[in-house]
């Protein structure tokens, strides 16, 4: 008999990890803060400053949700496509989970915005539904993160949901403007309404206050879901590395 | 050389699927009855007015060759999962850019050939007489179907190998082919009737632009899809 | 124990572990098989054998540890490797509506040949298939459908060998064909490493016999009887198992 | 429908739209923390 390896234990780091506690995410309560403060003064705000539409009345005061929820679910989109570049180019696990936190939360948005452009669109055009590029593009935008979020649900394996969500990210994020140019053009030659476009200069400064007021409330969101994610992950380690501590073996 | 060599192999993907098609032609027969079913059915939900019919002929039949494609894509694959033949394909030597190109081949080529079916069969259920412009049409059903197979070969390459991949290789796919449908839709309806506003350059170049961007993107994003 | 050197072995696993979503395959194996070397891996299903031999072939990427082939990093040289490293997957992978010389002929042409029917049918003829070259291999017994997967390693002269229970499913005639395999490959300086839950008596000359279990090593048997097989002892300097 | 060419009765849509936009941020909030605190959990459970 010549050297037979029995079974050895390897006291590496991961022993030490499997014991270490797991620091807790925080919450970003000032961001929390900044987003709810922002937003409840944003709508006083545009409350205030709104004189009733010539046209719309104050139906106007829908644009101050509408609007921004649109434009930050514009930025959720970013985040995913960038995001997702991060993924394909570095194998970073850690943007695939900020992939799955801005998409989440980008779903929301775009969610909200559909049915607030419905809302809108009732007393607006009369009917619940109108074939507005904006609108017809936001559904399209929609549909696109219930895909990326249906795909990751049905898939297990982390590395393979990582490198798929992000293929399902850029080629999405890269059609966001060439659905919207398509249905803007779509209904352009079927002559039909246009949607009210032009802001008064009197709705400029509620409108960006809640721009900004969602724009944080995304921030936060993303945030929170994403240390949720991470925090996952360090307990998901940690697991790891008691499953692998009861040692390894050589064959050499 | 080297070059040459890749193609090579994309070449011998598409041999290989085209000739276990051609041995069953399972998935052909199926996919044009399939769309047969579809042209009549949108027939009967339309009604008999053949005017009406004529105007809603570009749509229908661009709806029939997404529904019935659709079908094909997850089978493309199906081929490489029986028997786990996608594991060996992933072991050979070479770039996995020469895998899509390989299936992307087929799975163009079967699209096209279903719609050799396909589309007399909706001139004449839909009353449309070959139009005058006809390789201006040929060059949008081209333009067109490039648009579609691209984006459903990748896409099918992730929900061919996931739970539930009937429902999700639609609820991915579909929802990037809007600018396809709309364009095609409008250039093929404007074709139809001799073109008489000028519309359909402006929609050709969009699907040509969409085919661009999207051929690049998913031979870029393929390989990281197709692993594992 | 002697440290793995990368450059001199042809292949080196430190520490590897796999895992598939929450169980782990691999659980953190380091093995070091020099140039040349006949090493068989023995274990029962789901010990975590295939797997380790599906990360040296580069069809998976290790989860943890670091992992050489030939020098290569399975994970960053993956492209280069395979075109040194063939493996005989577990599954046949072949194309059922494809004859038998079409399945071949495929496996060439992927691996940038261009056969001539001839070529191919001495191929197949090698494999003891070259009467049923035209018939589908849909309509193959399981034992000619692993037949026909061996002939695709018969396209090559990889530098390693890596072979996945490649006595399923095969009579006496097909184990010696792959103990033939396995010795003309060795002789040519190539290393094999193969797999089997269970090891056909007499069937290779295995230099080192590895038994895996929970996705450890269990036993390492330079040289020596393999004591889980509970064969007898070898003939000198191999071991017969 | 515009009645002399401006919108009437348009306050029920005005509330309505605010009223979704807070449900849908409590909504999502609240499965923000529920998701943060089932993490929590898991990480307090000792290994079996």
């Amino acid at each position: 008999m010549s050297s037979v390896t029995m079974p050895e234990s390897r006291p590496d780091r991961g022993a030490a990890a499997a014991a270490e506690p797991i620091a807790r995410p925080k919450v970003p309560w000032w961001l929390v803060g900044l987003a709810f403060g922002t937003l409840v003064s944003g709508q006083v705000v545009g409350f205030l400053t709104s004189e009733p539409d010539r046209d719309m009345g104050h139906l106007q005061k829908i644009m101050y949700v509408h609007v921004p929820a649109a434009w930050a679910s514009f930025i959720a989109f970013f985040i995913v496509f960038w995001a997702s570049v991060t993924v394909l180019w570095k194998r970073n696990e850690r943007a695939d989970l900020l992939n799955a936190a801005a998409a989440e939360a980008g779903a929301v948005l775009t969610g909200l915005t559909l049915v607030l452009g419905s809302i809108w669109g009732r007393p607006t055009w009369g009917v619940w539904w109108t074939w507005d590029a904006r609108l017809t593009s936001t559904a399209v935008l929609f549909l696109v993160f219930v895909g990326f979020l249906a795909l990751r649900a049905l898939t297990d394996d982390p590395e393979r949901r990582a490198r798929w969500s992000a293929a399902v990210g850029i080629l999405g994020a890269l059609n966001v403007p060439i659905v919207y140019m398509s249905v803007k053009w779509w209904r352009t030659l079927h002559q039909l309404q246009s949607s009210p476009s032009t802001v008064d200069a009197d709705y400029v400064l509620g409108l960006r206050w809640n721009a900004f007021a969602f724009a944080f409330a995304l921030a936060a969101f993303v945030t929170i879901r994403y240390r949720t994610a991470l925090f996952a992950l360090a307990a998901d380690r940690r697991a790891e590395a008691r499953a692998l501590a009861g040692g390894s073996t050589d064959a050499r | 050389m080297a070059f040459a060599t890749e193609l090579g192999r994309a070449g011998a993907i598409l041999w290989k699927d085209l000739t276990a098609e051609r041995r069953t032609k399972a998935n052909f027969n199926s996919v044009v009855a399939m769309a047969g079913l579809i042209l009549l059915f949108f027939g009967f939900a339309l009604g008999p007015d053949a005017k009406g019919l004529r105007s809603a002929a570009a749509g229908v039949l661009w709806l029939t060759v997404l529904f019935s494609g659709v079908l094909a894509f997850n089978r493309s694959y199906q081929l490489e999962l029986d028997g786990n033949a996608l594991e060996q394909l992933l072991l050979y030597p070479g770039e996995r850019w020469t895998l899509f190109a390989g299936k992307l081949a087929a799975n163009l080529l079967f699209v096209f050939l279903v719609e050799v079916v396909t589309i007399p069969l909706a001139g004449i259920f839909y009353h449309v007489a070959v139009p005058a412009l006809w390789g201006q049409v040929l060059g949008v059903l081209f333009l067109g179907t490039v648009g579609f197979v691209t984006l459903g070969t990748v896409y099918a390459a992730m929900a061919s190998r996931s739970r539930a991949r009937e429902v999700l290789l639609p609820l991915l796919l579909f929802p990037m082919l809007v600018p396809v449908l709309i364009a095609a839709t409008e250039a093929t309806g404007a074709l139809l009737i001799d073109d008489p506003m000028g519309n359909a350059g402006s929609w050709i170049r969009l699907l040509a632009t969409f085919d661009v961007i999207f051929v690049v993107a998913s031979f870029w994003v393929f390989p990281a899809v197709i692993e594992g | 124990m002697r440290p793995a050197n990368e450059s001199s072995s042809a292949v080196a696993l430190i520490g590897v572990a796999q895992r598939f979503g929450h169980r782990w395959a691999i659980r953190g194996v380091s093995l070091d098989v020099s140039a040349g070397e006949v090493v068989a891996i023995v274990g029962h299903n789901g010990s975590g054998k295939s797997t380790l031999l599906r990360i040296v072939a580069t069809a998976l990427r290790p989860t943890r540890g670091s992992a050489h082939v030939l020098g290569l990093d399975v994970t960053r040289d993956a492209a280069r490797l395979r075109e040194r490293v063939a493996l005989l997957t577990h599954d046949v992978a072949l194309y059922g509506d494809l004859t038998a010389e079409e399945n071949l002929r495929f496996a060439a042409r992927m691996l940038g040949q261009r056969p001539s029917r001839v070529q191919l049918e001495a191929v197949l003829d090698q494999v003891g298939l070259r009467a049923v070259a035209d018939e589908r291999a849909r309509t193959f017994s399981s034992g000619m459908q692993r037949r026909l997967s061996i002939a695709r390693i018969f396209l090559r002269t990889p530098d390693v060998l890596l072979l996945d229970e490649p006595f399923n499913s095969l009579d006496a005639d097909g184990v010696a064909l792959v103990s033939d395999l396995v010795r003309q490959t060795r002789a040519r300086g190539a290393t094999v490493l193969l797999v089997a839950h269970d090891l056909q008596r007499g069937a290779i000359a295995a230099d080192r016999v590895v038994a895996m279990a929970e996705g450890r090593f269990v036993e390492d048997a330079a040289g020596a009887t393999a004591p889980v097989l509970g064969e007898p002892v070898p003939e000198s300097p191999d071991v017969l198992v | 429908m515009p009645v002399d060419g401006r919108v009437t009765g348009e306050w029920p849509y005005v509330i309505a739209s605010y009223v979704v936009t807070w449900v849908v941020f409590a909504a999502y909030a609240f499965h923000t923390w529920r998701a943060w605190s089932e993490a929590a959990r898991s990480a307090d459970r000792p290994e079996p």
